[in-house]
């Protein structure tokens, strides 16, 4: 199969996860997107890892995929936090900072 | 014309200025202090100057014509590039009349003043201030080049205005004397653009300098020059268009009258004229105007003199048309300068003799000054009476009387000149005769009319012995000056003089005028000494109406000038407030309210913030790729 | 000439002296003022010692030159040196700290902000206003031009009327406009200097030998102008001056008035002209015209103000239409006119602004004109040194003003005569305007509530007497000024490039002058 | 295949990085293993010891000009010069994250970041004076990935940087002691839209690799040197990476998260993250552009003007209406983003260091007037309303004086550091020939100092209220901070020679 299409289907990945990011209201859903975005990223750099005929790809692949781990960890630890204070894990109801 | 340096008693020029100018700091400077004494030491400078001023004629009598002109230079005052002025004096047969005049009358005016306001509690002010005119005045006459002369003629007007507004607690003394600087600047405009003209023309501003070379300019320029110096002369001399400050000035202190706005400064434009004669005499146009303005102005002030019943505004009338005679006179040109500066003179000692008398009279009448309320007053005030009449005689020009000569002059100047010009100047001084009879008639003539609290008295002896003395002048002064001071050949090499041949013989003329005088006068008596005098106002035709409101000349100037101004400024006002500082306010009103929308877009959520980011990759991202393409 | 080194040593002296009043103890505000004062004298001192060994011959454009590298990788020099229109400015500047020090000596109250706060920020101003004259370096100048703002800015917010903040901020954002413009054009300059000498600078006389390209000059002089216009005022940026000389007390209006704002027409003389003499004549007949609307506007809407304060800002906006045109003329007498006027301005605005306070602070604050009348009844000193300062505003021959307006208006004259006619009438509204505010609040029938007016005291007099003496002086004998100016303002004419018109038809020859002059 | 070989790796040239990265492992250690009571202490030890002692080592090695660890990091001038200012910004900073004096509650974080806010837990944690120390742990993470973060040469590893460095600012965000709402609000916010940018940042990556089958810098500027085809990947590419980077730099359009964190974090943390993440995302930025695209610079010029007259306009603009201190001081933050991209933009040897002096001024006056504002209290802990800072000038004057110092410094007014900034950008600018930009940015100053110049007003014109609030006895950790920040701001404006020699001999990024 041709890689472009990884990269392609890479590119959509991207933007459900940008299109989740903006219209999901669950705070885990977002979150989900996010890693969905990163997700994206590493189909992105394997694809093109064997388009270019070079392992870098796949390398930062793993260290992606290691970052977002450590990110879970902090987002989650975040979210929990405040779906704690306010019962709620509507990314829309901390809303106390504006303007 | 050669100028000599100035040695002997002429090294003491400075000192002219000088004295006076040092009484008026004094008395100025060193507050209630010199109250005691201050005005005696007033008098004493003007005094001393008067004793300088007569040293001095006497030496210079004693000189060659041409060498008369004589120069002090004290230092350079302004230089820059081309421009540069010395702040020097000149004295020459011209301004030694003028020193004589001022320092004379003034001293004169002092003493007498001494009586006058030796009620008043600052008293010592206006001594300080009479003392700075007399300063001002002696600058303005004795400067050697325009730029001085202009100080001069500003601190003179200065002093007028700190003196009209003397009693400045009246609103009334305050806005005349405001009124009358305001006008008077319209004048230095004129002053102003003569001297820059000189300078751009000549390069100079010496007398010296610009007449040496007025012949070189073109007519143009010189037409021009004698233009702005008549517009300085107007405002100063309160000639037409410029008038309407004099009458209001009566708000002064009679002293004041007399001396600042009957015998010195108000001649000052008469000087100004004089001393640019060379202008004059090679612009025709120039001069041709200064004949109609004087005409004009003769008229007026002897139409509002006759129907003025405050009889210092009938004085002022008065004046402005004896000096309208004046300017007449100096716009005849050579034929008439000497003659406009002799009756300057006798203008001066006999109408500084009527304002005293009328200060005497108001003084004798608790200051009320509308002759309604006088009438025959002629028993109670004897030597005001009798030494008012030596200058009624001298105004209306009986001879032997000091005003007979210089008058008849003039008149017999203006027919040389032509014949209309004549017949007008033989007219107005019917009207002359008119209305002095009737001032005369209405003050001490007639029956009594007094307010019940009135004791009308006679006058201290300080103020009525520079009455009898100014008297002696009204009386003699022509003649001394015709007959034995030979007016003409002294101011001659001065100002030139050169007489035309008349048509018919001088007696002719000289009868023709008493004629008319005479005629003028008996109109008088019979309206007013004859007849009672009502004690209120007869409504009177359009005429008198119109003289009484100054002929509308207050609202000539409201309505082309004061109004237009008025509107002018309060639409400047508004463009300010709304165009100019709302522009500024509204730039910053804008940008607050900008801000205050765009920090609607801070919404607090998430998913907004997002989406902008997601806008912002868009417009990043489009950028790129579209530029590219 | 010796090479002690007098313009830091002048600079630094009010400075010091800022620092030792703000070390005096809060209660003693009495003591603070004195040490001000102090200060303030001996820098008069010094300054009039410098001036004494000011050469006014010599050939070397600026003296009492010193300089030292301060940010070398800009090409950026603490220079410093004065010709002689720096010289009067900075002699004005000392002789009015002293005056406002002692006239001020009740304007700052503890209620408001520090007692010696405000006298330590007329030092710290003297010290900025001492080197913004003074700086031979652009950069430096812009230095000083901004940070001036600072204490001023303070000085007008902290010790001013009821809407002072807004004045206050008025009066800094629209200084900052112009200044930040300037900055723009400044660096710009500096890379111009670059492109042509290979290394950028901002030394000025390397600056004036430069021949930047006209179209350049064109762009870069709107910036410095821009600056100068707002600082001058001239018409029409000039609505932050009435707001901030209204709110401010009568001592700050003064620094501001009449220094601070003279550095905006300094520098057009110093900057404008001589960096960019191309965009200067380009500019000049927009700059006329902005200079007469100016005189005009600004003698009109004074004769209808009703507050003192804000009156005196109008006509000072006027008197600066007069400034401006003197300048823009390009002729030496007009320029030579400029600088007397800003000497003379600056003492009449003092002279006005110090009266005004006494009759205002008499008055418990209010500065309306209807607040008074009759004060010449009871308080005629004041009244006398009031009419003395409003007789030198409207240029009475005879004081220093006089010389001034003269000679810009021949200055005008010579180059374009209609325009410098037209500039002439305006000293009659002049008058009007001036005489209008005498008779309102000195003479007339006693307003009540003056009734009780105290005159002035010792203190009061003292700080009004050098000024009314300097204005008589300076206008009778107003040699000591020419003969500094004179040479600097030639050498910027030369610089410019600009000669005098000639002079139209000259004198005649002597022999000829005994022909003429009389008839025979 | 290939045979691995391992990488040259220069130990001196990244010894900094080393010392601080050890230095939070061991902090980890010392959380776990440490009794409770001794912990601050230690942690406090550890961590001022390993800023002081990477500052030195930093000093040692200054003139080092190295690519190392594969090409994954280059150590040159700027690099060091920014890891520099890192450092001793953290040092600031760490002094404020110190202080325990100003609040009666100790210092500004949550005891326990994990209690419910108001809960009895929390009251209990309070009264019984626990004290949060994984703070320390957290901000040594954060100077690791900032000390990275300027020295990363290929997109891996600053996205790694990127991470380290974020990661821990997200959960320091959301400890504050007081207003724990807000706190919490400002973390979630920061981190999610943080991850967003992170994902764009590494898309973008991969569409760069994809295009130069490399992911270093160097590589990829000679992929562009030679390629031709291919376009759109490469730019879709640089302006993802761009996102994510703008994001940190808090520039518009993608700046929106600054106001609500800069408002919600702890102040202490507020000024070491407006100051040092600044540094250390302009740092990248820079490589990016100037190593690793500098073949697009037609390109991603127009990006860099856009974005940066938006942030000035947009920053200065909104920030007029402001009525919180911090909200303000963050716009005026995303204000100050857009005066450095015009630095950024010029690509010159000169913009480099203008850049460079503008990211050391601005750094010290941010956490200086973030110090400031850790003191001015009331009952309810710091007053940021600026209501409450009416007639501060004649109640504290020392302290207010202090403060306008920085406002004007941020307004630019010379004799400030600020003026000095601003004239090195401005005049990098104008010589690379963007003088319109110039005026643009001339223009938004005056609009940003009417609201810095309005702080003045309300501290100094106005009269104190019952309202107003009054400033707290710091102790010495926040006194030399705000001392040292005052102090540079001034040296700086008034004698700026020394720096600007250090900052033009930085040079340039090496490749």
């Amino acid at each position: 199969m041709n890689p472009t299409n990884y990269v392609i289907l890479a590119s959509v990945l991207f933007s459900i996860g940008a299109i989740g990011v903006l219209v999901r209201r669950n705070a885990i859903i977002v979150f989900m997107s996010v890693e969905l975005m990163l997700n994206a990223a590493n189909l992105a750099f394997v694809a093109f890892a064997r388009m270019n005929g070079n392992l870098d790809g796949q390398t930062v692949a793993f260290f992606v995929m290691v970052v977002a781990a450590a990110e879970v960890v902090v987002g989650l630890a975040i979210i929990v936090t405040v779906f704690r204070t306010r019962q709620s894990a509507s990314i829309d109801e901390p809303n106390l900072l504006k303007y | 014309m050669t100028v000599m340096p100035a040695e002997g008693i002429f090294s003491l020029m400075w000192l002219l200025i000088a004295l006076p100018l040092a009484g008026a700091a004094i008395l100025l400077f060193t507050g209630r202090r010199s109250n005691s004494w201050g005005p005696y030491l007033g008098v004493l400078t003007v005094t001393a100057s008067a004793v300088l001023g007569v040293l001095m004629l006497i030496n210079m009598m004693d000189l060659p014509a041409e060498e008369r002109t004589i120069s002090q230079v004290a230092y350079q005052w302004v230089f820059v590039g081309d421009f540069s002025v010395d702040l020097a004096f000149q004295l020459d047969q011209l301004s030694m009349v003028f020193v004589l005049l001022i320092t004379i009358v003034g001293a004169l005016i002092h003493i007498y003043s001494l009586g006058y306001m030796s009620h008043d509690p600052d008293r010592r002010k206006f001594f300080g201030y009479l003392n700075l005119f007399v300063a001002a005045m002696l600058l303005l006459v004795l400067a050697n080049n325009y730029l001085l002369l202009y100080v001069g003629w500003e601190g003179v007007g200065l002093a007028s205005y700190l003196l009209i507004s003397f009693w400045q607690y009246k609103p009334s003394a305050a806005a005349a004397g405001k009124k009358a600087f305001i006008i008077n600047r319209v004048g230095d405009v004129g002053l102003s653009l003569a001297i820059m003209l000189m300078f751009v023309t000549f390069g100079s501003v010496n007398f010296s300098d610009v007449f040496g070379s007025a012949t070189n300019a073109s007519e143009g320029t010189l037409t021009a020059l004698g233009l702005l110096l008549l517009l300085a002369a107007a405002g100063k001399s309160a000639q037409f268009p410029l008038q309407a400050w004099l009458l209001d000035a009566m708000e002064g202190p009679t002293p004041v009258s007399a001396l600042i706005h009957a015998a010195t400064m108000v001649t000052a434009g008469v000087y100004l004229i004089a001393r640019s004669n060379v202008i004059y005499n090679n612009a025709e146009i120039a001069a041709t105007v200064v004949v109609i303005v004087a005409l004009i102005t003769v008229f007026m002030g002897a139409i509002i003199g006759s129907a003025k019943d405050d009889i210092k505004k009938a004085l002022a009338g008065s004046t402005m048309s004896q000096i309208g005679y004046m300017m007449l006179a100096v716009g005849l040109g050579p034929i008439g300068y000497v003659f406009a500066i002799f009756h300057l003179l006798t203008h001066g000692v006999f109408k500084a003799g009527l304002f005293l008398g009328a200060g005497s009279v108001m003084h004798g009448m608790n200051d009320d000054v509308n002759m309604r309320r006088y009438g025959a007053l002629r028993g109670v005030m004897v030597i005001t009476f009798i030494t008012f009449m030596a200058g009624y005689l001298a105004i209306i020009g009986i001879p032997p009387f000091s005003g007979f000569w210089s008058k008849d002059e003039i008149i017999h100047a203006a027919f040389e000149q032509n014949l209309f010009i004549g017949l007008a100047a033989v007219a107005a001084a019917g009207i002359t005769g008119f209305y002095m009879t009737r001032m005369i008639a209405m003050t001490f003539f007639g029956k009594k009319r007094w307010e019940d609290d009135v004791h009308p008295h006679e006058s201290p002896k300080v103020m009525t012995i520079p009455l009898i003395v100014l008297a002696l002048g009204s009386t003699f002064l022509g003649m001394a000056l015709l007959f034995w001071g030979d007016i003409e050949s002294w101011l001659e090499p001065v100002v030139g003089f050169e007489s035309e041949p008349t048509p018919l013989p001088s007696s002719v003329y000289i009868v023709f005028t008493l004629v008319v005088v005479i005629i003028g006068a008996i109109i008088g008596w019979i309206s007013y000494g004859r007849r009672e005098v009502p004690e209120v106002a007869p409504a009177g035709n359009w005429l008198t109406r119109a003289a009484r409101k100054d002929l509308y000349g207050d609202a000539v100037n409201h309505a082309l000038v004061v109004a237009p101004t008025n509107y002018a400024a309060r639409l400047l006002v508004w463009f300010d407030n709304k165009a100019v500082d709302g522009f500024v306010n509204g730039s910053a009103a804008v940008v607050g309210g900008l801000s205050g929308r765009m920090r609607r877009t801070q919404s607090g959520f998430i998913r907004t913030y997002a989406l902008s980011m997601v806008g912002g990759a868009v417009l990043v991202i489009a950028a790129l790729v579209l530029v590219r393409i | 000439m010796n090479n002690f080194p007098w313009l830091t040593t002048i600079g630094l002296i009010p400075l010091i002296g800022s620092v030792v009043v703000m070390l005096v103890p809060k209660a003693n505000g009495a003591l603070a003022k004195m040490v001000a004062l102090f200060f303030s004298v001996v820098t008069l001192g010094a300054v009039v010692v410098m001036a004494l060994q000011f050469d006014a011959n010599s050939a070397e454009p600026f003296q009492f030159v010193e300089s030292y590298s301060w940010i070398p990788a800009f090409g950026i020099n603490f220079s410093l040196g004065i010709d002689g229109i720096a010289l009067v400015l900075i002699a004005l500047a000392a002789t009015l700290v002293p005056v406002v020090i002692l006239g001020g000596w009740n304007e700052a109250v503890e209620a408001q902000g520090s007692v010696k706060g405000y006298f330590a920020l007329i030092l710290a101003l003297e010290t900025l206003m001492i080197g913004v004259f003074a700086a031979t370096d652009v950069f430096l100048f812009y230095v000083f031009f901004e940070v001036m703002l600072i204490p001023v800015y303070f000085m007008i917010g902290r010790y001013g009327g009821p809407q002072r903040s807004y004045a206050a901020v008025k009066f800094l954002i629209y200084s900052l406009l112009g200044g930040l413009f300037m900055l723009a054009s400044l660096i710009g300059l500096y890379v111009v200097s670059a492109q042509i000498t290979g290394t950028g600078t901002f030394d000025f006389t390397t600056l004036v030998g430069l021949d930047i390209d006209p179209d350049v000059q064109k762009l870069l002089f709107l910036g410095f102008f821009f600056a100068f216009a707002i600082k001058a005022p001239l018409w029409p940026f000039h609505t932050w001056l009435p707001d901030a000389a209204g709110q401010s007390q009568p001592g700050t209006s003064v620094l501001l008035i009449g220094v601070l704002d003279k550095v905006g027409t300094f520098g057009m003389i110093r900057y404008c002209l001589e960096i960019f003499p191309a965009a200067s004549t380009f500019y000049a007949p927009v700059v006329i015209t902005l200079a007469v609307v100016g005189i005009f506007y600004g003698a009109f809407i004074a004769l209808k103000q009703t507050d003192m304060k804000r009156l005196f800002a109008y006509s000072s906006m006027s008197h600066f239409g007069f400034i401006v045109l003197g300048i823009f003329v390009f002729t030496s007498i007009g320029q030579t006119g400029s600088v007397i006027y800003m000497v003379a301005h600056g003492l009449s605005t003092a002279g006005l602004f110090i009266a005004a306070g006494y009759l205002i602070s008499r008055r418990g604050g209010s500065a309306q004109l209807s607040s008074f009348g009759g004060v010449n009844k009871v308080a005629p000193v004041l009244a006398g040194f009031f009419l003395i300062a409003a007789l030198s505003s409207l240029a009475l021959p005879g004081m220093v003003s006089f010389i001034g307006e003269f000679l810009v208006l021949l200055g005008t004259f010579q180059q374009y005569m209609w325009l410098g006619a037209l500039a002439t009438v305006g000293i009659v509204i002049t008058a009007a305007y001036v005489l209008r505010v005498y008779q309102k609040s000195m003479t007339g029938p006693l307003n009540p509530d003056c009734a009780g007016m105290k005159d002035l005291n010792g203190r009061e007099i003292t700080a009004l007497v050098p000024i009314a003496a300097l204005t008589i002086i300076l206008g009778v004998f107003p040699a000591p000024l020419l003969n500094v100016v004179n040479p600097a303002v030639d050498r910027v004419m030369t610089t410019i490039g600009a000669t005098d018109p000639a002079i139209e038809v000259g004198l005649a020859p002597i022999d000829s002058t005994v022909s003429e002059g009389s008839a025979e | 295949m290939n045979t691995f070989s391992a990488p040259e790796i220069d130990y001196s040239a990244i010894a900094p990085i080393l010392i601080i990265f050890v230095a939070a492992l061991v902090s980890v250690m010392v959380e776990a293993f440490i009794p409770r009571a001794s912990r601050r202490f230690i942690q406090m030890l550890i961590t001022y010891g390993a800023i002081i002692s990477a500052g030195f080592w930093l000093f040692t090695i200054r003139d080092t000009r190295v690519i190392t660890a594969g090409g994954s990091l280059a150590i040159d001038g700027p690099a060091i010069m920014m890891q520099g200012t890192i450092l001793v910004l953290a040092l600031l900073g760490a002094m404020l994250i110190s202080e325990r004096s100003l609040d009666s509650l100790g210092d500004s974080f949550a005891p326990r970041a994990s209690a419910l806010p108001g809960s009895v837990d929390e009251r209990e944690f309070t009264s019984r004076g626990f004290t949060q120390t994984e703070i320390w742990t957290l901000f040594l993470f954060a100077v690791t990935g900032m000390l990275s973060f300027v020295a990363a040469n290929d997109l891996l590893f600053m996205f790694i940087a990127l991470e380290i460095m974020s990661l821990p600012l997200y959960l320091m965000v959301g400890m504050a002691r007081r207003r724990r709402l807000l706190s919490q609000e400002a973390a979630l916010k920061y981190f999610v839209l943080g991850a967003f940018a992170s994902a764009f940042f590494i898309f973008g990556a991969a569409l760069v690799y994809g295009y130069a089958g490399t992911i270093s810098l160097p590589g990829i500027s000679d992929a562009l040197s030679v390629k031709t085809g291919e376009g759109a990947l490469v730019l879709i590419g640089l302006g993802m990476l761009l996102i994510g980077l703008f994001f940190k730099i808090g520039a518009v359009p993608f700046h929106q998260w600054t106001p609500d964190v800069y408002q919600g974090a702890p102040t202490p943390i507020t000024g070491f993250m407006g100051a040092a993440v600044k540094v250390a995302a302009f740092g990248a930025l820079m490589r990016l552009l100037y190593v690793g695209f500098s073949g697009l610079r037609w390109d991603w010029e127009i990006i860099v003007w856009i974005v940066a007259i938006l942030s000035m306009l947009v920053g200065s603009l909104i920030a007029i209406t402001q009525s919180d201190i911090k909200r303000m001081l963050a716009y005026s933050a995303v204000a100050q983003s857009g005066f450095i991209l015009v630095g950024v933009a010029t690509a010159t040897a000169a913009g480099i260091a203008a850049v460079l002096f503008y990211l050391i001024a601005y750094g010290f006056v941010t956490i200086g007037a973030f110090a400031v504002v850790s003191m001015v209290r009331d009952a309810s802990g710091e007053a940021t309303h600026l209501s409450k800072w009416a007639g501060l000038g004649k109640k504290s004057p020392m302290v207010a004086t202090v403060f306008s110092i920085f406002l004007l410094s941020l307004a630019g007014i010379p004799l400030t550091s600020g003026f000095v900034i601003k004239f090195s950008v401005f005049a990098a600018a104008i010589t690379a020939g963007q003088t319109w930009l110039v005026i643009v940015a001339v223009a938004a100053s005056v609009v940003a100092a009417f609201f810095y110049v309005r702080v003045i007003v309300v501290m100094f014109f106005s009269a104190p209220t019952e309202n107003t609030a009054s400033v707290a006895i710091p102790s010495a950790f926040t006194t030399i901070a705000l001392a040292a920040s005052a102090t540079i701001t001034v040296v700086l404006g008034v004698i700026p020679q020394p720096v600007i020699e250090m900052v033009a001999n930085a040079g340039i990024f090496i490749r």
